[in-house]
């Protein structure tokens, strides 16, 4: 449901069914809604008949890359020769995304569930669920609702009375956007500054401990039990036309628009039906300028891109951009586009881990030029300089944070030149005082 | 006549004696009311027709910034250049931990005033200068030392500039 | 070597690597030399400069070359197009915040910066209208300042002090364009292998305080040589200018000690630079010395060591060559013979990174070569027995003020082959003057028994001459002779005829990395490939 | 940069202290221990507890965290300078952080932060207010982009907050 909104006619309720149902949070409520269900079948399975169901019901990774997740539970090693773990992906830090929040919120049990589940399929001795330090309310909920866990024989040495171990530790980040980057999630976990790895070695090989590890995320691990509740077939069939992309898929809307908040859709739902029916559409005589719709790393979609795409991984491909973690920014008309632009690269420039020289030193340079446009002082080479500068950013690093800051940047230039000009002609006022 | 002696005429004209000395006199006068070239040397150093070329390489000079302490920060780049080995430096430290010649000397006699030095010289801190008057009463006064570069005060040269090959 | 090989083509060149081998080290195979800054060969390497991208046939994106391993019929171009114009790209962000200071900077001349960016970079600067990052400069520890301002946060030094030596006091402190090297308060960069991350540090930001402001790298010239600080035998270079002793830094061998020495062996070089040296031989005319010629004094030894009879005794330094014990142990062989190396004891100090690395407690370089050519390091002993000795020969000992005065009380005639002679010894029948390790051609073997060559790195001060020339001449006899050896090399193979081990060895044999040699006696514990992790 | 870098406007660092792990705080440190497979990796929630019972990370904290964990100060406080939730200056009693990031900026976030310099008397961002009662810093992204804009009071997170809401919230911290 679009919490903190009701339900809308068009979506389809799965994962938020429980949003703002105190009820659920608690172990009893969550067994009489059905929860934990599908654990005890789980428990019940072998660990490939787990892996097969998720691999048939075309479950894709909701983090932002959209790897298959049950390939991905495939890659561990089967012998469990040394210890394996499972991370679950709770650093929810990208701008315009609050959908793991909710989850975690409302739903804790979904989620433990869903630890609980993957942790037995891919052998894994513990899962450690890395929640970002910024998530306090989420943070107690979850403590809470593990220690009931615990308490109600769900998790501990003998889960739900199978003779089989599952546990789960909650592990707090501290401020620090890359951690939900799975190298360096695993760092930080490790007591380590959060720099991701150099891959390989792929987690699945060597992650965290310098074991096999498997790092999902939330939204991901709270869909895998309604797999095995409901099957994989069922999941399948979710989808409205594109078979690569199935299941239902939370999208957190923000920014200029009537209803902001988490909306569940089936993969493939046009993304006008989104903005406009279900989250109602622009403020009143606004129109919507820009619409960056995969969290703030992707590029930046203009109005009639966004309108024509449709919302699945594939879809959004093919309108020039990325799904991401799917929280959409929508950007009206009033919008400075310039001073967006900058805002973002900021972010990055702040979150950059000072590993690889192009984002160290890039993101902060970026930022800069920006501000220097936007303090009226730009140049017609500024626009030469910044995009060499994001091609030098795009990817040549460890990770993809500078490729994040460059896509806006360089999706910006494209689609909104015309402002980006009318700062340098000086036909606009500035919007920064030079320092 | 007992021999014949030719008698040969000679034009008046030519053989006139006064006619020659006055031409000669002419020019004299002519020469009188003619602009001066010879420069008063000593009294003058330069007229606005002559004067040495900005280019000229003469003896060296070292610049000094607003407090007054030479340009210098010790690269070493001026010894290792100089074809005639003739740059005497040491570098040092001073309170603030910034490099500077603790020892720094020309020796004149030796230099071949090449230029390198002020071509190579990063910070534009040792140039040669356009000066020429090199007397001095003992030889050892030709090894500047650092107080000496920096007290001269004569101009500074303007090196050939590859980038304009036909300019001064 | 066993290992599998794999066959790729790096800029057309085609070479084949162990499987494993990262394809910066396949490109060093194939003479093409990949700019890089985080990497090192000791030390693990972390992919952040990205500076080593090279562009890897059928892979999507550029490939660090630092941490890709080779892989069969893999076709690798170093200096492609987009493999030059992401190094150009590197180079411009790093220099976005570097001061153009070289002109004051120690690492000038040697900097990797200074080499790429004049080898590949961009000309100008785009960055212009800002303001550089500045920092002040930092005391990290006893002989190490940090400029931070000149720093590209390779952190090899981060990774040295964490991974090599086991004693992470260094950090990467802040993110993004605010990171630094950082220290705690409360801890120095005080390790006895501290100064290795000057070495490694690419550009001029980890300084050493003993070097600062001392020489420009283009002034000095480096010697090959061998540290004479312990008997680890670590391979240096002595940096020299104008005939004075610079510095001393390592010298790569992965055999003894891959890139690194201790504290302890780069500043144990001042004594190379004493001034007040014996530059003549001193025969004794009744009671004082007098300055003579080699003949005379050569003349003189022979007589010398002719006249007497019993017993002999050699005391000499620990940092004596090969050659000179070898030749001086020769000229004795007739007499009943005690011999002696002094070995100076201290700390040792393990390098816990690298197997087998320590600054050992016995600090002789050239312990392990005496004991083979017969001598002993029971140097008391040998002090008692000199004391009724006939004859006793001091090889540049360093001697306390109680033996001085012992020796020059002995019976015995006391011939000294120094360096320095000190007030006590003033009366002794013959002064000699050698030259130290630093001003001659010569061999130490460590204490796994590898003999490893050292060469001169500066001028012999006077008429001093190597302590094998003395003996060398003695042997031969009076006049010129041609049995005389004339080069180090030559006193080596004298060796051979009487010390078996050293039969059929030359220096040419020796090279310049070393070689183990064949003492019978089980090799040393531990003594592995010496890698390092 | 949006940082704890500025320096408080706060005294010197207290004196001397009792250690943070004696007691309860110690046993916790050591469940914690069972949790994971190295000591190293219970940094980051040793570190929360120093927090908590501190208010911020002084040199000294940094070097009993390395010393109960087995590790040099300098690496805590490598760890430490990373991650922004951690303080290595005093702040003030209650610790607002407020989200500028693009989702919040364009709904009026800025607004939100003036609003809050003003009634708290912080003069600047990460500054600490006269009274000592609180310091403001931006920071990037809280996470819940749809209420904006959402700000931190310590651990109370508050959805929503307009300029006009600030001085009603600010009155819940004395």
């Amino acid at each position: 449901m679009g919490f903190p909104h009701p339900s809308h006619s068009k979506e389809t309720v799965v994962l938020s069914r429980y949003f703002g149902d105190a009820g659920a949070r608690t172990y009893d409520g969550w067994v009489e809604r059905g929860g934990y269900e599908a654990l005890k079948r789980a428990l019940a399975m072998t660990r490939d008949a787990i892996v097969e169901e998720v691999k048939a019901s075309g479950l894709r990774g909701r983090g932002g890359a959209g790897f298959p997740t049950g390939l991905k539970w495939s890659f561990m090693p089967k012998d469990v020769v040394k210890p394996h773990y499972l991370v679950c992906n709770a650093d929810e830090s990208e701008p315009g995304t609050f959908k793991d929040r909710e989850i975690m919120r409302w739903t804790p049990h979904a989620l433990i569930e869903g630890c609980a589940i993957a942790a037995y399929a891919i052998g894994a001795e513990r899962c450690y669920l890395y929640i970002r330090g910024e998530f306090t309310e989420p943070w107690k909920v979850m403590s809470a609702a593990v220690e009931q866990a615990y308490a109600m024989g769900a998790l501990g040495a003998d889960a739900l009375g199978s003779g089989k171990r599952v546990d789960i530790v909650l592990h707090r980040g501290a401020g620090a956007y890359i951690c939900g980057e799975e190298t360096a999630m695993m760092n930080s976990i490790e007591g380590k500054r959060g720099n991701p790895r150099i891959k390989p070695p792929f987690p699945a090989v060597a992650g965290l401990f310098g074991m096999p590890t498997t790092i999902n995320n939330v939204e991901t691990l709270s869909a895998v039990p309604h797999i095995l509740n409901r099957g994989a077939a069922w999941y399948k069939a979710l989808c409205l036309g594109n078979p690569k992309s199935t299941g239902t898929k939370l999208i957190s809307i923000c920014g200029h628009i009537q209803r902001p908040g988490n909306y569940e859709v089936t993969m493939g739902t046009p993304v006008k039906e989104i903005l406009y029916d279900m989250a109602g559409g622009p403020k009143p005589g606004r129109t919507f300028k820009a619409i960056i719709p995969g969290g703030s790393s992707v590029p930046i979609m203009t109005r009639e891109e966004a309108e024509a795409a449709l919302f699945d991984y594939e879809g959004i491909v093919e309108q020039g951009s990325m799904l991401g973690s799917a929280g959409m920014i929508v950007m009206d008309d009033t919008t400075d586009m310039v001073y967006q632009i900058w805002r973002l690269a900021r972010f990055y420039a702040h979150e950059s881990c000072a590993q690889c020289t192009q984002c160290r030193e890039g993101t902060a340079w970026t930022t800069r030029i920006l501000e220097r446009i936007l303090t009226g002082r730009g140049k017609q080479d500024d626009f030469q300089l910044l995009l060499d500068l994001c091609d030098n950013m795009t990817g040549k690093t460890i990770c993809v944070l500078s490729d994040s800051c460059a896509a806006p940047v360089v999706s910006g230039i494209q689609k909104f030149r015309s402002e980006f000009e009318a700062y340098i002609a000086g036909a606009r006022e500035p919007a920064m005082a030079v320092v | 006549m007992a021999i014949g002696v030719k008698v040969m005429r000679r034009p008046e004209r030519e053989v006139s004696y006064v006619r020659a000395t006055l031409k000669g006199m002419a020019l004299t006068f002519k020469h009188m009311f003619e602009p001066k070239v010879t420069m008063q040397y000593p009294e003058q150093k330069s007229t606005t027709e002559w004067s040495i070329s900005q280019r000229w390489r003469g003896t060296h000079r070292m610049l000094t910034d607003e407090q007054g302490r030479s340009k210098c920060v010790a690269c070493g780049l001026c010894p290792q250049i100089c074809p005639a080995n003739c740059i005497k430096l040491v570098p040092g430290e001073d309170e603030q931990g910034n490099r500077y010649p603790l020892i720094y000397e020309i020796d004149e006699f030796r230099c071949v005033f090449c230029g390198y030095c002020q071509e190579v010289c990063p910070e534009e801190a040792i140039h040669v200068g356009v000066h020429f008057e090199n007397a001095e009463y003992t030889r050892g006064r030709f090894v500047y030392d650092l107080e000496r570069l920096q007290s001269q005060t004569h101009a500074v040269s303007t090196l050939w500039d590859p980038s304009d090959p036909q300019g001064e | 070597m066993a290992d599998e090989l794999v066959n790729v083509t790096i800029d057309g060149m085609p070479v084949s690597v162990p499987k494993g081998t990262p394809i910066i080290e396949a490109a060093k195979q194939a003479g093409v030399l990949v700019p890089h800054y985080c990497y090192h060969p000791s030390l693990p390497s972390p992919a952040v400069c990205r500076m080593c991208l090279v562009e890897v046939e059928k892979a999507p994106k550029l490939m660090p070359a630092c941490v890709t391993s080779v892989v069969e019929g893999q076709v690798v171009h170093v200096n492609s197009a987009s493999a030059k114009k992401a190094r150009e790209g590197v180079l411009e962000l790093l220099l976005i915040n570097h001061p153009l200071d070289c002109p004051i900077c120690d690492q000038a001349g040697e900097c990797e910066l200074q080499d790429y960016v004049f080898q590949e970079g961009r000309a100008g600067t785009r960055y212009a209208e800002y303001a550089k990052r500045y920092s002040p400069v930092e005391d990290f520890g006893p002989d190490i300042l940090y400029v931070p301002n000149r720093c590209i946060l390779c952190t090899r030094c981060v990774r040295f002090m964490e991974d090599v030596a086991d004693a992470p006091v260094l950090n990467v402190s802040e993110r993004g364009d605010r990171a630094y090297i950082g220290i705690s308060e409360e801890q120095k960069l005080d390790h006895a292998w501290s100064g290795n991350v000057v070495d490694l540090c690419p550009v001029g930001s980890l300084l050493s305080k003993d070097f600062l402001h001392k020489a420009r790298a283009w002034d000095l010239d480096k010697t090959a040589s061998v540290c004479p600080g312990c008997t680890q035998g670590c391979n240096v270079s002595i940096d020299t200018r104008d005939d004075v002793v610079i510095r001393i830094r390592p010298r790569p061998n992965l055999e003894v000690n891959r890139h690194f020495m201790c504290d302890y062996g780069r500043a144990n070089y001042r004594w190379m630079n004493r001034g007040d040296r014996i530059e003549a031989p001193l025969v004794r005319d009744g009671a004082r010395h007098t300055a003579t010629d080699w003949d005379t004094a050569l003349a003189r030894f022979e007589q010398v060591l002719r006249g007497a009879s019993g017993s002999a005794v050699i005391l000499a330094t620990g940092r004596a060559s090969t050659e000179s014990l070898g030749l001086v142990r020769r000229l004795v062989d007739r007499f009943e013979v005690a011999a002696a190396v002094q070995v100076p004891l201290g700390e040792e100090a393990p390098l816990s990174g690298v197997p087998n690395l320590a600054l050992r407690r016995e600090r002789a370089p050239n312990l392990a070569g005496a004991e083979l050519l017969g001598y002993t390091p029971q140097w008391a002993a040998a002090m008692r027995q000199a004391l009724s000795a006939a004859v006793v020969i001091v090889l540049d000992a360093d001697l306390d003020q109680a033996d001085e005065a012992a020796l020059a009380a002995a019976p015995g005639m006391v011939v000294l082959l120094g360096t320095v002679i000190a007030d006590a010894l003033r009366n002794v029948e013959l002064v000699l003057p050698v030259t130290t390790m630093a001003e001659e051609n010569g061999t130490y073997v460590n204490r796994d028994h590898r003999i490893q060559r050292y060469q001169q790195a500066k001028s012999q001060p006077g008429m001093a001459r190597p302590a094998w020339w003395i003996a060398g001449e003695v042997l031969a006899g009076p006049g010129p002779s041609a049995d005389a050896p004339s080069t180090a090399a030559e006193a080596f193979e004298l060796l051979g005829e009487r010390w078996p081990v050293f039969a059929g060895l030359g220096h040419g044999d020796i090279g310049y990395t070393g070689r183990v040699l064949r003492t019978g006696s089980a090799p040393v514990p531990g003594r592995a490939e010496g890698a390092a992790r | 940069m949006t940082s704890h870098q500025a320096h408080g406007s706060h005294g010197a660092t207290p004196a001397a202290q009792d250690p943070v792990f004696v007691g309860e705080t110690r046993t916790k440190l050591e469940e914690l221990f069972a949790r994971y497979p190295t000591k190293q990796a219970c940094l980051l929630p040793a570190l929360w507890m120093v927090q908590e019972v501190r208010g911020w990370i002084s040199e000294t904290d940094i070097g009993e965290v390395a010393e109960a964990l087995d590790l040099t100060p300098a690496y805590v406080k490598g760890v430490v300078t990373f991650y922004t939730m951690y303080h290595t200056h005093p702040v003030g009693r209650h610790f607002i952080q407020v989200c500028t990031t693009s989702p919040c900026n364009i709904c009026g976030a800025e607004d939100v932060v003036k609003a809050l310099l003003a009634a708290t008397g912080c003069v600047e961002l990460g500054a600490t207010s006269p009274d000592d009662r609180f310091t403001v810093i931006e920071v990037e992204c809280l996470g819940a982009c749809g209420f904006p804009t959402p700000i931190m009071v310590d651990d109370d997170f508050i959805e929503d907050v307009t300029p006009d809401k600030v001085a009603g919230i600010l009155q819940r911290f004395p």
